[in-house]
């Protein structure tokens, strides 16, 4: 049973006067990210919806801007579902945290936290979910330069020597240049056939 | 009586397992266990394994033109081809590498599927174990190729399928080899 | 190694710091939970992923829509036909593809074939956490041998089927393959009951599974537990039921729920959808009908996956997999890759509430209440 | 044909006889004694180790068979030989310490589990006269050196620096503590009808009738036998209250650390004890070696064998206990039961022959549903589940 999202948009309206939303597609995009929480509340306990049931929270990197999007279901009246979505600038991605309203959030947004680099403000416990702490970039946006594996850096080059690894010289000069050039080790990214 | 009589009834079915395991056949609750290499299982036409090349008659009769394809479509980049070029330099449609890394490959059978020349499938064998990893389990175009008897052998009903739609699509390409009759004027 | 955020201090109280895992007998894997001990008692419990971490999406980000279908036979990898589904539930939503019916039968057919291989299974395993010495396992394996060779015979592999395509399946179910299931379907109720009479009254296994790990209606749904970890606590929840995705709403069946949310709840309530699943089967496997498995239009693609280019726009498919609500969210931006996939795994979202279970338990408890969670670890940490 | 059983019944008695005598012709008095001695402890030695070895193999057997498969088949015909292959990879395996370890201790915990193992095996009745050692408190001797076990399995798992380890020895103490309480008690109407503490007496009081007087017959001999049972499975560390080693929980328990010998030696004397415990037990309740027909040692052979088969049946069949119910179990349970039966071996002493039987059995099936009742979390809940559309 879908809900249309006019419908959804006209109750928020009414009853959230100063929220503003848009329809994108077939979900509804909450202009500013500090209105989720409420938004999402007023959803949960409305009568009307009870989306009682968050399902998926993720994260989604459009280059120019990140977006967080949530799927809402209803596990009362068994309907859904309402997807709501929020979009902020890469360089001060924070989206306050559903976790609040629905716990369901925890994991999925330190999951999002840890590909896209969302930040979620008052998640009780945001670390990496996937990713080791000191592990830096996100994997999933699209500009994540990826590690090269074969080639070492300087640091790796001090890291296996201090354990008693002998690193071929060709190496060593490879990691030295690299330094010198301020660069880091990136793997070719695998180019994209778009027919 | 409600305490112990579970237990007693769990035991009472290891026991019938017990016994069934030496009076019973394999699929009435005998042992079913299958002794490997001195028993095995049955084979099924569909199972998939790892990919081959078939070739018709001789090796040196390949289906396979190098187009690359399979190569592109590969989910894993298991597949390696580079194209023959005849000695002035023009490409000859055959393949002159042709490897893949069974340890990359994942068994999709998608390079099957995608092959417009009916020239890679996927094979039954899976006792390929090699005590090298990139020496033992690369394969190369002379391992990889196997003659189309085999392919009939190991998987019957795709094989007997895929001759009769090349037959057939070579008697159409005699067919419009013959020089067309000049249409009737009506 | 990274310190645990533990809610109690460690240093002040007569506590032990265990870490279960990465490399434990009963951790189904990889999984590695940070467990506060005092005495035998449970303080504290932190789960930590990411040691099978991969990156499924980026990998599926890089990929033709059809050549995903392979990978995500490995993230559930007990039931991998049930993960063909929801992609390929997810992917004709997006592209509009219709499925023909014997195709829809056919899909129905072998995603209750999986989810009765990992219910066995995972019944199984959960009483080697117990401790039973492998015999409820190998009983739950002998049955599922059956199955698989069923998939064996029907997709060409037993684990890793990548039987789903856009708009249909692979292989056609012969009548040979209808009456070899046919044959299992009729032969299962006599496993059951003996599985039952092993398990089910058993004064160890009630001790042991009953009060044990109890998750109440209402803080299930708030942690967006799905699955039969859910219905084992009272809600009923079958996305089967609720979507009515692919032809499920035909057929006749019932949804099984628990009464308290604890650990026996859970064993009981698979027990009770594997019946559900076979009486789905009877149905499907009477009423299946003649004719294609592959949608006309999406005939090419098989050939040319390239030039499978869905429309701009996104689409959320989830379907009813064995342990919960598994969704795919895809946006493609008109080209051969999706621009954004996701997985919401439900083996990673059950265990959000895992510590509540766990708390004030023992530590044999925590392990068995993992076990009943059932989760894949290439489900959780993709 | 009673001449021919006699032969076989006392074929290993005369056999030694036969040697001592041999020697006795040109070795002085004192030597003789000596080599009485140690013909006794290396047959025992042997024995244990060969016990050992073919238990495992049985083990492992029955266990395939319960399981539907059939077992180690390959090393040997039947796999008879596959436990002298696990004894080469045994002994072949890196001895690994952990570098935290307190060594000495670490070094010491197998070899001190092994030795009361096979001190046990001095005082059981392997046949008429065939006691190594016919102790007068061979009864009390027994339950003083099996109690040792338990040091030595903590002093392994404490001295292994491993958390599991810890886990796991803390476990073993409790576990083996609380259980010999009703494994000495459930012994007691024993001595108490035997009136004798030597395992050997205990026997012979149990004679006549071809089998008819064994004590488990009563009443009280029943009910102490599976009390007895139940809590040498215990001692024993098998499953289901294998919770010293509980794989699934604590990887191995006290021997997560140990690895070639040490933990074969850990192997051994589980393996031993498990012998050991069913051995005493078919002695005290199953008439021992007494039996018609048969040769007395193959008798004694025999019932063991047949514990032993239960034991690896309950390995086959149940999940684990978990640590409170365990104890609860041994405390709660057990234990009550055990002093009801003292008093109704009393009973049975002091009333009429149908009387006794009458009211003993009455007594103890009374108060086994009152125990039943007080232990209620014993009992599964009744739970009907619902269907909904």
């Amino acid at each position: 049973m879908d809900i249309p999202v006019s419908e959804v948009k006209k109750e928020l309206e009414a009853r959230l006067p100063d929220v503003k939303l848009r329809a994108v597609g077939n979900s509804l995009l909450v202009e500013n990210p500090d209105d989720l929480p409420r938004v999402a509340l007023f959803l949960k306990e409305n009568p009307k919806f009870l989306l009682d049931y968050l399902s998926s929270v993720t994260g989604a990197d459009y280059l120019s801007y990140l977006e967080s999007v949530y799927h809402l279901y209803s596990m009362a009246k068994k309907h859904g579902p309402v997807a709501l979505r929020v979009r902020v600038p890469k360089n001060k991605a924070r989206i306050p945290s559903l976790v609040t309203v629905y716990r369901s959030a925890e994991l999925q947004e330190r999951e999002a936290y840890d590909t896209f680099g969302i930040i979620y403000e008052e998640h009780p416990d945001l670390r990496r979910l996937f990713m080791w702490e000191d592990f830096e970039g996100h994997p999933l946006r699209k500009d994540y330069a990826q590690e090269d594996s074969e080639t070492l850096e300087a640091a790796d080059i001090a890291w296996l020597e201090a354990r008693g690894v002998e690193v071929p010289p060709e190496m060593k000069e490879k990691a030295k240049a690299l330094e010198a050039a301020g660069q880091r080790a990136v793997a070719q990214k695998p180019e994209k056939p778009r027919n | 009586m409600t305490f112990g009589w579970g237990v007693f009834k769990g035991m009472m079915v290891t026991l019938k397992n017990f016994v069934t395991s030496y009076a019973c056949k394999r699929d009435n609750g005998g042992i079913f266990t299958v002794q490997y290499p001195e028993e095995r299982e049955k084979e099924f036409e569909n199972f998939r394994n790892f990919p081959f090349l078939v070739y018709d008659g001789t090796p040196d009769k390949v289906r396979c033109v190098a187009c690359g394809i399979c190569e592109r479509e590969c989910p894993t980049k298991c597949i390696h081809i580079e194209m023959e070029t005849d000695a002035a330099g023009k490409p000859a449609r055959k393949p002159a590498v042709f490897d893949i890394d069974y340890g990359l490959c994942m068994n999709c059978g998608l390079c099957e599927e995608v092959c417009p020349f009916d020239s890679i499938f996927m094979d039954c064998a899976f006792e390929v174990a090699a005590a090298e990893r990139l020496d033992g389990l690369v394969f190369h175009k002379k391992a990889l190729l196997k003659s189309n008897e085999y392919f009939r052998k190991v998987r019957p009903a795709l094989a007997s399928a895929i001759d009769q739609k090349r037959k057939a699509a070579e008697e159409k390409k005699k067919a419009q080899a013959q020089p067309p009759e000049a249409p009737k004027p009506q | 190694m990274e310190t645990i955020p533990f809610s109690k201090n460690t240093d002040t109280a007569e506590m032990l710091e265990i870490n279960f895992g990465p490399q434990h007998p009963s951790t189904h894997g990889v999984f590695r939970m940070a467990v506060q001990l005092e005495g035998e008692k449970i303080c504290g419990l932190k789960p930590v992923f990411g040691y099978l971490h991969r990156n499924h999406e980026q990998i599926a980000e890089n990929l033709p829509y059809a050549a995903v279908m392979p990978y995500t036979d490995r993230l559930d990898y007990v039931n991998a036909l049930t993960n063909n589904f929801g992609y390929a539930l997810a992917v004709e939503k997006l592209a509009g593809l219709e499925v023909p019916e014997r195709a829809e039968y056919i899909r129905v057919i072998m995603a209750e074939l999986a989810r009765i291989v990992n219910h066995i299974a995972v019944i199984g395993f959960m009483l080697n956490d117990l401790g039973a010495f492998f015999t409820p396992l190998l009983y739950a394996f002998r049955e599922r041998e059956r199955i698989l060779d069923i998939f064996e015979g029907v997709t060409g592999s037993r684990l890793m089927n990548n039987f789903f395509r856009f708009g249909g399946v692979k292989h056609d179910l012969t009548e040979a393959d209808l009456a070899e299931i046919k044959k299992i379907i009729a032969r299962f109720p006599a496993f059951l009951k003996e599985f039952e009479d092993l398990l089910t009254k058993n004064e160890i296994l009630c001790m042991r599974c009953q009060n044990v790990g109890i998750l109440s209606a209402g803080d299930a749904i708030n942690a967006g537990i799905t699955g039969p970890v859910l219905r084992a606590s009272g809600v009923n929840y079958d996305i089967r039921k609720v979507d009515g995705y692919s032809i499920y709403n035909r057929f006749d069946f019932q949804v099984p729920l628990g009464k308290k949310g604890d650990v026996y709840d859970r064993y009981y309530v698979r027990i009770l959808e594997i019946r559900q699943s076979l009486k789905i089967l009877e149905q499907a496997l009477a009423k299946i009908p003649q004719g294609e498995i592959m949608n006309k239009k999406a005939l090419p693609y098989l050939k040319m996956p390239r030039n499978f280019k869905p429309p701009v726009g996104e689409a959320y498919g989830r379907i009813e997999s064995p342990k919960g609500e598994l969704g795919f969210y895809v946006v493609s931006d008109g080209t051969p890759q999706p621009w954004r996939y996701h997985v919401r795994a439900p083996s990673l979202i059950n265990l959000t509430a895992l510590e509540e279970m766990c708390l004030g338990q023992k530590v044999a408890d925590a392990i068995v209440i993992l076990g009943s969670i059932d989760i894949v670890l290439g489900e959780t940490d993709r | 044909m009673n001449r021919i059983l006699g032969f076989f019944d006392q074929i290993f008695v005369s056999a030694k006889a036969w040697l001592l005598a041999l020697l006795g012709r040109f070795l002085p008095d004192w030597v003789v004694v000596l080599a009485s001695i140690v013909i006794s402890g290396v047959v025992i030695l042997v024995m244990g180790a060969v016990i050992m070895m073919y238990l495992t193999l049985l083990e492992r057997k029955l266990l395939g068979r319960i399981q539907n498969r059939y077992g180690p088949n390959r090393v040997g015909k039947w796999g008879l030989l596959q436990p002298i292959a696990d004894g080469i990879k045994m002994f072949t395996k890196e001895d690994i310490i952990p570098a935290n370890a307190d060594k000495i201790i670490h070094l010491l915990a197998p070899i001190v589990i092994v030795v009361p193992a096979f001190m046990i095996f001095l005082v059981v009745p392997f046949g008429r006269g065939m006691t190594a050692a016919n102790l007068n408190i061979g009864l009390l001797y027994f339950i003083a050196v099996s109690s040792v076990t338990t040091l030595p399995i903590f002093m392994g798992s404490w001295a292994s620096r491993n958390k599991y380890s810890l886990l796991g020895g803390m476990r073993t103490a409790a576990q083996m503590i609380s259980y010999e309480v009703p494994m000495t008690l459930s012994v007691v109407p024993v001595i108490m009808m035997s009136q004798s503490l030597s395992t050997n007496e205990i026997v012979l009081a149990q004679s006549g009738c071809s089998g008819l007087h064994w004590f488990i017959f009563t009443p009280w001999g029943l009910a102490g036998f599976i009390v007895f049972f139940l809590c040498a499975t215990a001692e024993c560390n098998r499953p289901p209250f294998d919770l010293p080693e509980a794989e699934s929980e604590l990887v191995a328990g006290f021997h997560t650390e140990y690895s070639g010998m040490k933990f074969a030696l850990f192997y051994m004397a589980e393996y031993m004890n498990a012998f050991t415990l069913c051995g005493i037990a078919a002695t005290l309740f199953l008439g021992g070696w007494q039996g018609p027909f048969l040769p007395s040692w193959a008798w004694f052979f025999g019932k063991t064998f047949i514990l032993i088969c239960v034991m690896i049946w309950f390995r086959g069949t149940f999940p684990r206990f978990r640590v409170d119910q365990l104890m609860g179990f041994a405390w709660k349970f057990l234990l009550p039961l055990t002093l009801i039966n003292i008093l109704v071996a009393a009973l049975w002493h002091f009333l009429p022959p149908v009387w006794a039987w009458l009211w003993s059995a009455l007594i103890l099936v009374i108060s086994f549903f009152i125990l039943v009742k007080l232990n209620i979390n014993f009992v599964p809940e009744k739970r009907v589940y619902t269907l909904e559309s």
